[in-house]
């Protein structure tokens, strides 16, 4: 047994939190909110150079082979870097839909152009009506006889990173009767395509941006497919899975950098002639935050480490983490605007900055509640 | 006890529904909102509202006749304050003017600064803003370094405040400033009243979460100010701001509790059109709990008020108003949070957004909630007034 | 509106205090925990010659004809003191069945009896079951046609001060079909009838004891029907609201004195070289429990009001102030063995009896979950 | 990052399980409960039990061959830890001897000290107890007054020593005195090993809330120490106390997680046989949660302690230990509420009552919790702790 990470993994931490710490500070985080994409092509690209786009995906399609703990370490100091990047949506969740349900023509045609940084992509599964079951999923697809390929209808919202897309996955019915679980493909449609209109959903958290994707009598080819049909939804899953341990990942960063912002405002902030953080209504929460942050963090590792090595408790392993780190984090940032007081507040002060992303990561794929439901069944309740 | 109004109370509720059925107007709501319109607009629009109020004869319940006030019971105020609530209409423009200008003066006044400001305050002909905090003193307040030194008849003012609210529009402000530095910290400090057309003073919006200017920072540079807008006392500053403090935590909280009902109630609405998995939301055992929880501290938030209010009016508020501060402050961000929660991932999506859920309102509120618990004294500070002041509990 | 008690009522409080200070000191409920019947019958004549046990009846039954309001404020004494009595089940349950349920003649007869301190009685509501609704009720009662009375059979369990009671209110079916709520009968039981047996529980509370009540083929006669036949339900609904008001008001009694002793202490015990009181570690939960004090009582003292003159508002009232009430006592009484430190978890020290007392409280007659389920249907959820 | 057992450490596991299911008797569990039978009963059985272990060569897995130990590694010795509790075996009667006498020998005692007292430790031949805490010495342990004058080759030794557990049964102790008053409160204070057979010593003990007697008072009354029982240097004690608070919190919380998660299987298999309203309580989405969020608490403990034992792994525990205490103790308390909040007020009922659940014994571990977030250091000097020591705030 070892708990820790290996020497190659603290290089890999290092790297990229000086990597983070010089091109991305909070300076450009917020000239990112008012950019229209969202974040910069050309950061983008450089991160691709770093081969963390990779980290994941086997060597075959341009990857480094390594695994989710690996990956885990590089998105803790994206979450503490508030990095606005198509990560998530082109390499976490478009990218392991292809790695986990494509043909391997498929992977060898798209997964290279993703992790190169010469594409982007998302994974348009979510519907209007919020449900992250297979029930959830109306958009459809019906065979074209004429063409052999398929015609696409359907509406899909909060569809992570799909403003500025080339590439959508997007996951529709095929089969109307039977069981939703066995009726549900996944396509690759090519965001230029007639039909195809993507309109932004400006959120609170404008470091990661999402969107509408409508679908109208969409064309696409046979080889549009994605892996065979009608059985995506087990990939589906796994790509959900991949994402909640990304997003825990993540927010276990973030939370990491709000405790030391408020642990370092505590030690210089002087009120009634000494520093806050001799008072323990400061130093207690901040005990607490921490017990909570160790907590998260022995959660994400631990599913992390479950999606590499030990796929059978992977789904429980990931419920926990992410009803556990989504909510602490959350609270963490909170906690963290309080015990700032009225400087917290303000739109100056980063921590708001923080505290948005981390209520729209903790709600993000399932809240605390969503995922204890999916705890008490995997635990036989 | 008796939790039903009296004969009289219901004849002043009555009359009062009746002149607000006739003369609220219908869109005050929405004319009232921040951010919908142009900012002129809106205060203009308060303005005129607060004037109808007083010409109506309604402004200032509680307040002494002879300072243009109704003369009515301390009970009379807070069921005028719960009847406009529950009306919607919109707070009042002056609400620091009315909740603290005004009871501070009547306190600690002369008889001449009785009615030099007690009437404009009511008619919101003077819009009065509070330059307390400061960057350096916040939790601390009595730590503040803005200071005063005498020339002849004036003071001469030198320094910042912040977290000033409507100081972009004020014509007057309480402050807080050092006249004495080699006095203790508490002794040293006079409360005056500064006319905010004085050369030297200038007004920096602060932007906060919400994308909002609510609050400024006001910068002071050799402002002078006349010795007679000194209230209550030079170096006598702290005691009097105590009393504004008190009536920020005591007599303002009351009317909260209805705009809470409100917000639950429109809460409990929403929730009922809310599906998740195919069915309503509401019929979740685990949501019923949460929305249930709500209601009791809603309205327990009523008698907890009414029963600090029972002290009231025995005389000054007390330090019990910390009480019903930390209590709604704290209920507040839990309502804006089940919101959230209730409302999905949706409920973040901002104003102007498709799919936003009305329009952003429950974003707003949920953001704005966070400052609720930092803003007129910290939980911190107010768990600090309960267990010392009211409890009895050792200083540190 | 007025939210304070009367001058009166201040008089009652103050002839209340003084009287459990002097004659129910916690030496002497220590003395009673050991006591078999857990009590004492000479005191409880006392506080019937206080008048406190007609405080709720009128002055033709032996009673004083004032209302729950006057009553919340001798019952938070006795919470206060930790009263070992029978009030709880011959005044307020089984009391209140006959007040409410019966027909004059009952009423003339039982009533004065229960008020002087005469007989003791209690009500064998709910079963092994531990439901609180009507279906919950499996016991019966059949028609016997030769004596025109009544034959008994059933379980009750939990049934509050049923050990040493003279006379039973025991709930039974009474129709076989139909809905439930239009099938219970109430029938007074004397506890000596032959068939009647009856088994103390002990429970982690001593100051108020429970026991079984078991009946096997009890006979009763004709005039052991508590009023009319079949239509008890409504009576137990109401008498259940009167209990629950009564547990919150003793509740928020003891919450008080934990509150204050742990002031107290916090006054004068010294560690580092101060009272402990200076710690916000201290002071900052000191002032939260006071807040739920506060809270507490304000529930139970509207709840109380509503009882006497809004039934319509009462059973929500009565929900609101159980499960905020309930709960709150309970986590002040735990709080303050807390920060009493080794001391407060000693049985030496009197605080576990409020503890004890206190989580009994809170899940007798239903819990904060079940009585906020009540809230949100009486909310129209 | 590996979560599985290396090939070594199964082995390890492997052969000790064969051990086990050999050598543990099979009511070893009701054998080991207390108040089930004659205290005596119970403490030869443990003795007996602790000296198979010790026979059987696997006492003191982490502790150095040449004092009696395995000399194994600290993983295995958490191996041996998390087997122990699963299979059910009774804990060492020797809990502070092994968990912190030992540690703290091991690390400040002198080599005849350790040749002295390790293997007797191990063996359960001499049985130690704690004495640190005093009545007016509790969170505050430092400002302790019990004092030590130097008389010859002798110390003498006067006070009082509370929250001693095993002090009916030891043969020895561990005794902080203050043998300089004169010194600044943490440097007069010398770390003693103490026959418990000396005269002048007065155990009594100290009924808690559940009605047993787990702890005791301990008097000195003029008894008589060797300055040879000194234990890492005259006015040395506090850091060498430090030590063994830390292996109080830091090495034996990490054996818990496995009882909470026996504790929570035989809550979760309870569960689905109560019924509520005519269906089982496990169907309630409510209950779900929450037993839900026991399952993932539980489970963190085990990463969470083996996260800090990677940090022990390379050397002494530190005050993260602190961590893992303030969590595991705080989870006891809301998974016995939890408990008696599933099974209902039957749950409250007493060991031998009708209707009891499991014959009191969610009663007992409900009253028992309440002591967990107090013994072994409160959860408020846990905070202090975490936030000083680990975060690096400035201390009051």
């Amino acid at each position: 047994m070892d708990f820790g990470f290996n020497e190659e993994q603290e290089m890999l931490r290092n790297s990229a939190r000086s990597f983070f710490e010089r091109e991305c500070p909070t300076t450009f985080v917020r000239k990112m909110l008012d950019d229209p994409l969202g974040y910069s092509p050309a950061m983008w690209r450089k991160i691709a150079e770093m081969g963390w786009t990779g980290l994941l995906y086997p060597e075959k399609y341009g990857g480094l082979g390594l695994g989710m703990v690996d990956l885990v370490v590089v998105l803790e100091e994206m979450g503490r870097a508030l990095l606005p990047s198509p990560f998530l949506s082109t390499i976490i969740e478009a990218g392991s839909a292809i790695l986990l349900g494509a043909t391997e023509a498929q992977r060898k045609r798209l997964l290279p152009q993703l992790i190169s940084g010469e594409k982007t992509a998302a994974f348009a599964l979510a519907e209007p009506n919020g449900s992250l079951s297979a029930d959830g999923i109306a958009a459809r697809a019906v065979a074209d006889r004429r063409s052999g390929g398929f015609v696409i209808d359907g509406v899909k919202a909060l569809v992570q990173g799909a403003p500025g897309a080339d590439l959508l996955v997007v996951a529709a019915r095929t089969r109307a009767k039977g069981p939703a679980e066995k009726a549900v493909s996944l396509f690759l449609v090519d965001a230029g395509t007639p039909g195809v209109t993507v309109t932004p959903l400006p959120s609170v958290d404008g470091t990661r941006r999402v969107g509408e994707v409508r679908l109208r009598s969409v064309k696409v080819g046979k080889d549009a497919l994605l892996g065979r049909a009608d059985a995506a939804w087990p990939v589906v899953m796994k790509v959900l899975d991949r994402a909640n341990v990304a997003l825990c990942a993540e927010q276990a960063g973030l939370a990491q950098i709000c405790l030391e912002l408020t642990v370092e405002y505590a030690k210089t902030r002087v009120q009634f002639g000494k520093p806050i953080g001799v008072f323990q209504a400061i130093k207690h929460p901040c005990a607490e935050m921490l017990l909570e942050l160790e907590s998260s963090k022995s959660a994400v590792y631990y599913a992390a480490w479950a999606l590499d090595h030990d796929p059978k408790a992977a789904p429980l392993a990931v419920a926990m983490a992410k009803s556990y780190a989504g909510e602490a984090g959350y609270r963490i940032a909170a906690r963290s605007i309080q015990l700032h007081g009225g400087i917290g507040f303000t739109w100056e002060h980063d921590l708001h900055l923080y505290f948005k992303r981390a209520k729209t990561t903790e709600l993000t794929y399932g809240g605390g509640t969503h995922h204890r439901e999916q705890v008490a069944r995997a635990i036989g309740l | 006890m008796d939790f039903n109004l009296s004969a009289q109370e219901e004849t002043f509720r009555d009359q009062l529904r009746a002149w607000l059925a006739k003369n609220l107007p219908k869109d005050a709501r929405r004319l009232a909102r921040a951010g919908e319109h142009a900012q002129e607009d809106r205060v203009q629009f308060l303005k005129d509202w607060a004037k109808k109020v007083y010409d109506g004869g309604w402004a200032g319940v509680s307040w002494p006749k002879e300072y243009g006030g109704v003369g009515a019971t301390l009970m009379e105020q807070v069921i005028f304050n719960e009847e406009m609530a529950r009306a919607g209409a919109p707070e009042h423009l002056n609400v620091i003017g009315l909740g603290m200008t005004g009871p501070t003066i009547i306190a600690h006044g002369t008889e001449g600064q009785k009615k030099r400001y007690l009437a404009k305050i009511l008619s919101a002909e003077e819009i009065w803003c509070q330059g307390f905090s400061e960057p350096n003193a916040g939790s601390d307040l009595a730590g503040l370094q803005c200071r005063a030194e005498r020339d002849g008849d004036d003071f001469i003012v030198n320094g910042q405040k912040v977290w000033t609210s409507l100081a972009h529009i004020a014509q007057w402000c309480i402050l807080l400033v050092r006249t004495d530095s080699s006095a203790a910290k508490h002794a040293g400090i006079t409360y005056l009243l500064v006319d905010m057309a004085s050369p030297g003073i200038t007004v920096r919006p602060l932007v906060q979460i919400t994308g909002d200017a609510e609050f400024n920072e006001i910068y002071f540079e050799n402002v002078r100010v006349p010795v007679a807008n000194v209230l209550g006392g030079i170096n006598q500053g702290w005691h009097v701001a105590i009393t504004t403090l008190m009536h920020e935590r005591g007599t303002l909280a009351i009317a909260v509790q209805v705009r809470f009902r409100m917000l639950l109630d429109q809460l409990l609405a929403k929730a009922k059109k809310v599906e998740r998995n195919g069915r309503p939301v509401t019929e979740d055992p685990i949501v019923r709990q949460k929305l249930a929880q709500m209601h009791i501290e809603v309205e327990l938030l009523k008698p907890n008020g009414y029963r600090s209010l029972t002290k009231l009016l025995k005389g000054e508020p007390g330090p019990e108003g910390s009480i019903g501060k930390l209590f709604w402050s704290e209920l507040n961000q839990r309502l804006e949070e089940l919101a959230v929660e209730i409302l999905g991932p949706s409920a973040l999506l901002q104003a102007g957004s498709k799919y936003a859920e009305d329009d952003g309102f429950w974003l707003y509120q949920f953001l704005r909630s966070r400052g609720n618990t930092i803003e007129a004294g910290t939980s911190e500070i107010q768990k600090n007034i309960i267990s010392e002041r009211v409890l009895g509990l050792p200083r540190g």
